[in-house]
């Protein structure tokens, strides 16, 4: 039996993550999992290709994280009607899925700018001041809902924070540490930033780490060993973390149940989770920032 | 053959040497000895493989087999180190030279010098200027050879034969580009080597500059030794029947055409490397302009061709107003250009023979814009076989022609199209006996055709002989007009050289 | 252009190597074929085979018009930013209703303006190609985000997507469209005087236009028709992905050099043709196609890829240079 | 090639233009920062400088190394990769506990390798550089990403990531490693006899290998030099971001090239300085640091960075011309 996994970008450490956990079920359930995927999360064209390729082959079924919501609609929509199609971590544009297992990752941009008002407020006092936001890329679904969500949830519920520049990168680390310490130059009042994603937040966190501004609150989104030592270190205030070893663990083990036709939930929400320097040694939060990765 | 040379043994020797190209041999068991110290002339037609020869020599073609021997030793020659650690050095048919480089780096290229690792560039450019000073080339060593005329790039790489101490060295068409003047330094350098014991070969397609230098002479065919004789005992007619196989009457030719209404009128035009020149050409007349290398012909041809801009003047063409801007202008208008550098400003040289005969009129081979693939080869193949042009077929890369043969493809392109006035810039160089007999037939024709034409020769001989009206330049100004016939060299030598 | 085979002298040679040496591009695509065809159970499918020319026909179109820069001794890097452009404009265009052959007349134009602004700073500003076309590469990506804010435009016409998933006569109509483009470009390069003066400019500008030729119009005519082709590929990009996002294409500019380079053009200009970029768009999609259908671990799958170049382009040289 | 200067009949022109194009792209790059002085409050401090002068190091580096392969017309697209797969390795290498000085030298190493195997695949497979570094640029992003299975290398000594923080005499260390490479590369490339090869064998192949220049060897050396430097800049970024990851340097093939093209090397071969493109680097850099300081749209910043490099590129080139 076989079930590819469809990632949005094999090269990332996100999406390495989400391919152990679906390795790990393969391992527990006996299916062989050929792990699939673009090169970048902006190439939704070479995932379209992927699928096509995947369903070729014949599988048992498939679980794939759609980079774009109405791109992909259509192709999953013609693919479900030879295969069980599960969708993971973030949604298309289709009613096909058999199930689907995702992050909210609107919820998870509002849940950044929560963290980041505590953070604020905790350092200078009150939820006020000016504050930044940095993209690696543009035309990335999942990571223009988190923009959304949390320009949104400041809107709406933190009018003290000013939101004073919203940059998009290249994707590299080094473009978000040279974008943070031009930011912190050219607004010295900065009080807090949000890097919405890993490589963002590997090169913000650097950039704070080395000029360590005094009341500046950065918050990441996702993990990596790296991070949690900035975490750990002050220079990171949160981590908004998802939980991809599960969404692609459960991702499997559910594709092999609907294919033998047993009933399964059409809609779970794996939830993002705020972890800070203070709760970051609960087991919990350890479980999510160190998978186990093989 | 003894192990030690004997003063006037053979230094270099060819024994059954064979270079094969896919599908033609450009040499067939080549048997040929040079001997120490002398100066030995090779020559034969377009294509018979005398620059294969010197490339085998240079180590720049490997051969496909035979063997050579250096001092009666077998040597490998694969490479051109090979050669230049011999001593055996090369002054190409074609220059081949970085134009990048300054005309110092160039002399001094592959030879550099150093001094704890760096390179002492001003040491060189001295060396180099005294090299260039003595040898009577008024060539500045600091400038880019790029912005040398092809002339005075030949003029360098010659300067850098002669300054590499070489034991052996080889002239390929060195006086092609020269003027009379710079043809008499050059035969003073070979001769002041030829006293210090290098031995020299001298190719030229020029019969009478053999007689003048060489010692023994050795004819090429179809890339195999026809005979090697002595000078001295030998004559150009037996040379040239030796040559073609056949025997021609005369190597000059001149038909007399009566020269008609007035086609171009110049007057007082300037633009860049020259001014104020004033001209008029008929139809039925060959109007030569002869002058040293630099001394602005082919900026003024150029120039009314629309290559480059005037800055003052105007001309006529059949009595209306002529200023080309772009040479398509001027191409429209009549007007058809043989440049001198013909790797340059000639021939797309990694494209087919076929495809530059026919690159001036495709326009014609086509309908709708579509090119007709029969007309394209059947007046590709009409041109190749009407100039006799030797190559593997239409398709042959350009690059892999001799270079009379390239030559040929240069004027064949404007013969095809046609025009009212034809400027040929050096059109003979690198061209042998029989086909200079064509194309001075060419003239002939065109001139009968009604045509006019402007002839640069920098081969007085040839000038004289063809141009019914001689026009000497010096230094970028019209400087003297002749009848052609009427004057004798040394008044246009003097002339030209004139300050 | 084509250079002959060696005869006779290196018969020892040719006896070891001779059966490599025929082989042609297309050679060397079928042999992969038939491997993966052996291989793997699904490769010879109909349901693959159409996948796999639909993969290739976006590629393909973008490199027969990289081709046409390449003769002339060009490259434009901005192909896959045109991509990104012509599939927003085709969808904010369709979005705000317009009728489709208009929005993707308007598409193409724009395509077409594209090629002439590059051959404005090629020939009259004189700049160089590469500078010049990335220069708009960066710039061109900039619009198209501008205009859409980031976003990606959804809600185009469901016949408008229909296309690109559909067939004709059991072959996908992308690869119709590739060979709708292929058989003018043929022409256009092979037989007619314009594709003429595209390779006497790559081999020699000088002694082109000394011989009459414009050099400039030619030199706009090959970015015309690159900046239209790549146009053309973002339409059929939006149609395939049934939305418009200013960053598709991101990479292709490398591709289509590629595709073209692997099919035998030469970046010193005055080598090329228009089967070349369309087998090499192929074997680039085929390689991919069949290091996912064998399940190879996409790092893996890198590494055959480039390395599979290199043996490629070595033995299709190799036959090039006739020995 | 290049052309001489006309003298007298452009002295009109000349004099309408003079101002300009007496400017030398540092001309221009000081003009960009006095605009910039005035334009922020925060462009002219040390901070910002030396923050940009950090930015600049790494492209400056690889930059350098790429001029030495496009003055032999050649063209080395993976960089990059080189920068990725390098950060890679020496972060691997130091959290398995290697010293810093070992790690750094196998990393260096390991570059002088995929530049020697560029050489060979180039001299001894005769393949056109631009096919083979696109090979091992996909290639070595495999070998990057397999050897870390996509995951980013943590835990790094502290004393490895300081350096590229700190300064010496008030200059970054990271810029100190940049004039540390320009120096011997100005040597080698204006003094020394292979330097004055490397433009020989880029100005006419030919006419180098029969002056007996060795243009084999001559190639490797621009290959090696350029994989070595790129190597270096990947150890120095994985010194700057305090990971390895395999991923990083993406893009950096065409910036490291437009670098080069802006300090006006060309792409043909045999111009080129190591000035040039260094400042190349520090200009493409000075636009983003200048857009951001400015906190200029992102998406303007792009069509902006291209229209400044066409102007920038376009007044260069008047006066290069000299008219
Ligand atoms: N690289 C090559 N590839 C194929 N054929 C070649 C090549 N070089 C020379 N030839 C062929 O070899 C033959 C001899 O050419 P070569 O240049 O030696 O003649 P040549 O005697 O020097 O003539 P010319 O007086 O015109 O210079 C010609 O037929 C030419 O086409
Ligand atoms: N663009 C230019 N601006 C100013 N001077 C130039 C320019 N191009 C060439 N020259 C100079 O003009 C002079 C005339 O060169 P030209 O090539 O016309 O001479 P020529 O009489 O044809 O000699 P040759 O036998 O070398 O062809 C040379 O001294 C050359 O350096
Ligand atoms: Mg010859
Ligand atoms: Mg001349």
């Amino acid at each position: 039996e076989t079930i590819p996994v469809i990632v949005k970008d094999t090269t990332s450490q996100y999406w390495q993550v989400v391919l152990a956990g679906a390795r790990q079920a393969g391992k527990d359930l006996g299916v062989s999992v050929p792990e699939m995927g673009a090169q970048s999360e902006a190439d939704i064209a070479g995932q379209i290709t992927a699928l096509e390729n995947a369903v070729a082959s014949n599988p048992t079924a498939i679980v794939i994280a759609p980079t774009q919501f109405a791109a992909l609609g259509a192709p999953i929509t013609d693919a479900a009607q030879s295969v069980k199609i599960i969708g993971i971590d973030s949604g298309a544009d289709t009613d096909a899925f058999t199930s689907f297992l995702t992050t909210d990752n609107e919820a998870g941009g509002k849940a950044a700018a929560r963290a980041l008002a505590a953070a604020v407020k905790a350092r200078t006092g009150k939820a006020e001041g000016e504050v930044a936001l940095i993209t690696a890329l543009p035309g990335v679904g999942s990571l223009d809902q988190r923009a959304k969500g949390f320009k949104e949830e400041l809107a709406a519920s933190y009018p003290g924070l000013k939101l004073v520049a919203d940059k998009v990168a290249d994707g590299q680390p080094t473009t978000g540490l040279n974008i943070t310490t031009d930011l912190l130059t050219a607004n010295p009042n900065l009080v807090g930033i949000f890097a919405s994603n890993l490589p963002m937040a590997q090169g913000a966190g650097q950039a704070v780490a080395e000029s360590k501004p005094k009341n500046l609150s950065l918050i990441g989104f996702d993990s990596d060993p790296k991070l949690v030592q900035f975490l750990k270190d002050g220079a990171l205030a949160a981590l908004v973390v998802q939980d991809p070893y599960r969404m692609g663990y459960e991702g499997i083990r559910t594709a092999l149940a609907a294919a033998k036709g047993q009933s399964v939930p059409k809609n779970v929400d794996t939830g993002v989770t705020v972890i800070t320097g203070a709760t970051m040694d609960t087991p919990r939060a350890q479980e999510l920032l160190n998978p186990k990765i093989n | 053959m003894g192990v030690s040379p004997m003063p006037g043994g053979p230094v270099l020797e060819l024994r059954a040497v064979d270079k094969r190209f896919t599908g033609t041999y450009a040499l067939k068991k080549v048997d040929l000895a040079f001997k120490e110290g002398e100066i030995h002339a090779l020559v034969g037609e377009n294509g018979a493989g005398k620059s294969t020869m010197i490339k085998i020599l240079t180590g720049a073609y490997v051969r496909s087999g035979g063997t050579i021997l250096w001092r009666g030793q077998e040597v490998a020659l694969d490479t051109p180190q090979a050669a230049l650690a011999l001593g055996i050095n090369a002054v190409h048919q074609e220059v081949v030279l970085c134009p990048h480089l300054r005309v110092a780096a160039n002399m001094f290229l592959g030879d550099e010098s150093t001094r704890t690792g760096l390179l002492r560039d001003r040491l060189m450019q001295r060396r180099a200027q005294t090299v260039l000073d003595e040898l009577g080339f008024r060539i500045d060593a600091g400038m880019l050879l790029g912005d040398l005329t092809i002339g005075q790039q030949q003029l360098v790489a010659t300067a850098r034969a002669a300054m590499r101490g070489a034991r052996f060295l080889i002239f390929d068409e060195p006086t092609a580009y020269l003027t009379r003047e710079e043809t008499d330094q050059l035969f003073r350098l070979i001769r002041r080597l030829h006293q210090d014991g290098v031995t020299i070969v001298y190719i030229s397609h020029r019969l009478e500059e053999i007689f003048e230098l060489a010692e023994r002479v050795s004819v090429l065919r179809d890339g195999a030794l026809v005979a090697t004789r002595l000078v001295a005992e030998t004559s150009t007619a037996e040379l040239i029947r030796d040559m073609v196989a056949r025997s021609l009457a005369e190597i000059h030719y001149k038909e007399e055409v009566p020269k008609r209404d007035l086609l171009l009128e110049v007057e007082g035009l300037s633009g860049p490397g020259f001014k104020d020149v004033s001209l008029t050409v008929h139809r039925g007349q060959v109007v030569g302009l002869y002058g040293l290398i630099g001394a602005g012909r082919s900026e003024f041809v150029q120039c009314l061709f629309g290559r480059t801009r005037r800055t003052a003047g105007k001309a006529t063409l059949k009595g209306l107003p002529f200023h080309a801007r772009t040479p398509a202008e001027a191409i429209a208008l009549g007007v058809a250009l043989v440049p001198e550098s013909r790797r340059d400003q000639g021939l797309c040289l990694n494209l087919g023979v076929g495809f530059n005969l026919n690159l001036t009129i495709f326009h014609r081979l086509s309908r709708l814009g579509i090119v007709r693939r029969a007309a394209e080869r059947a007046a590709a193949a009409e041109r190749m076989s009407d100039m006799h042009i030797v190559a593997a077929g239409q398709g042959a890369r350009a690059a892999t022609l001799s270079g009379g043969n390239q030559q040929k493809i240069v004027i064949g392109k404007w013969l095809s199209h046609g025009a009212d006035l034809y400027i040929f810039d050096e059109p003979t160089v690198g061209v042998d006996v029989g086909t200079k007999l064509e194309i001075y037939k060419i003239f002939a024709r065109l001139l009968r055709e009604g045509a006019g034409i402007i002839l640069i020769s920098s081969y007085l001989p040839e000038v004289q002989d063809l141009a019914d009206e001689l026009l000497v330049f010096n230094r970028g100004r019209l400087k003297s007009r002749h009848p052609a016939r009427a004057v004798g060299p040394e008044t246009v030598l003097k002339e030209a050289i004139g300050v | 252009m084509s250079e002959s085979t060696a005869t006779g002298a290196l018969a020892g040679r040719k006896l070891k190597f001779g059966f490599l040496l025929n082989l042609t591009l297309l050679g060397l695509l079928v042999l992969l074929w038939v491997i993966l065809g052996f291989a793997t159970e699904n490769f010879a499918t109909y349901t693959n085979i159409t996948n796999l020319l639909r993969q290739a026909s976006l590629w393909a179109i973008i490199a027969i018009g990289q081709t046409f820069v390449i003769i002339t001794a060009g490259i434009d890097l901005s192909v896959g930013a045109v991509v990104g452009l012509a599939s927003t404009v085709v969808a904010l265009l369709l979005v705000q209703g317009w009728p489709i052959w208009a929005a993707c007349l308007v598409t193409l134009l724009m395509g077409v303006l594209i090629g002439v602004a590059h051959g404005f700073a090629i020939v009259q500003m004189r700049l160089p190609p590469f500078i010049t076309t990335l220069a708009t590469l960066t710039a061109l990506r900039g619009i198209g985000l501008l205009m859409t804010s980031g976003q990606t435009i959804a809600g185009l016409p469901s016949s408008f997507s229909a296309f690109s998933r559909e067939s004709f006569l059991a072959v996908p109509n992308l690869f119709w469209m590739v060979l709708l483009v292929a058989a003018p470009c043929y022409l256009l390069l092979h037989h007619s005087r314009l594709g003429r003066h595209l390779f006497a400019v790559g081999s020699n500008r000088e002694a082109a236009r000394l011989s009459g030729v414009s050099v400039g119009r030619t030199i706009y005519l090959a970015y015309i028709v690159s900046a239209g082709l790549a146009a053309l590929a973002g339409i059929l990009t939006a149609s395939r992905i049934g939305i418009g996002v200013a960053t598709t294409g991101e990479g292709w500019e490398l591709q289509s050099v590629a595709s073209s380079v692997i099919g035998g053009a030469s970046l010193f200009g005055a080598v090329g043709s228009v089967i070349g970029p369309l087998l090499g768009a192929i074997l680039l999609t085929t390689i991919n196609n069949g290091a996912n259908l064998l399940n190879v671990n996409p790092f893996w799958q890198r590494i055959i890829t480039g390395g599979l170049i290199v043996i490629i382009v070595y033995f299709d040289q190799l036959r090039r240079r006739g020995r």
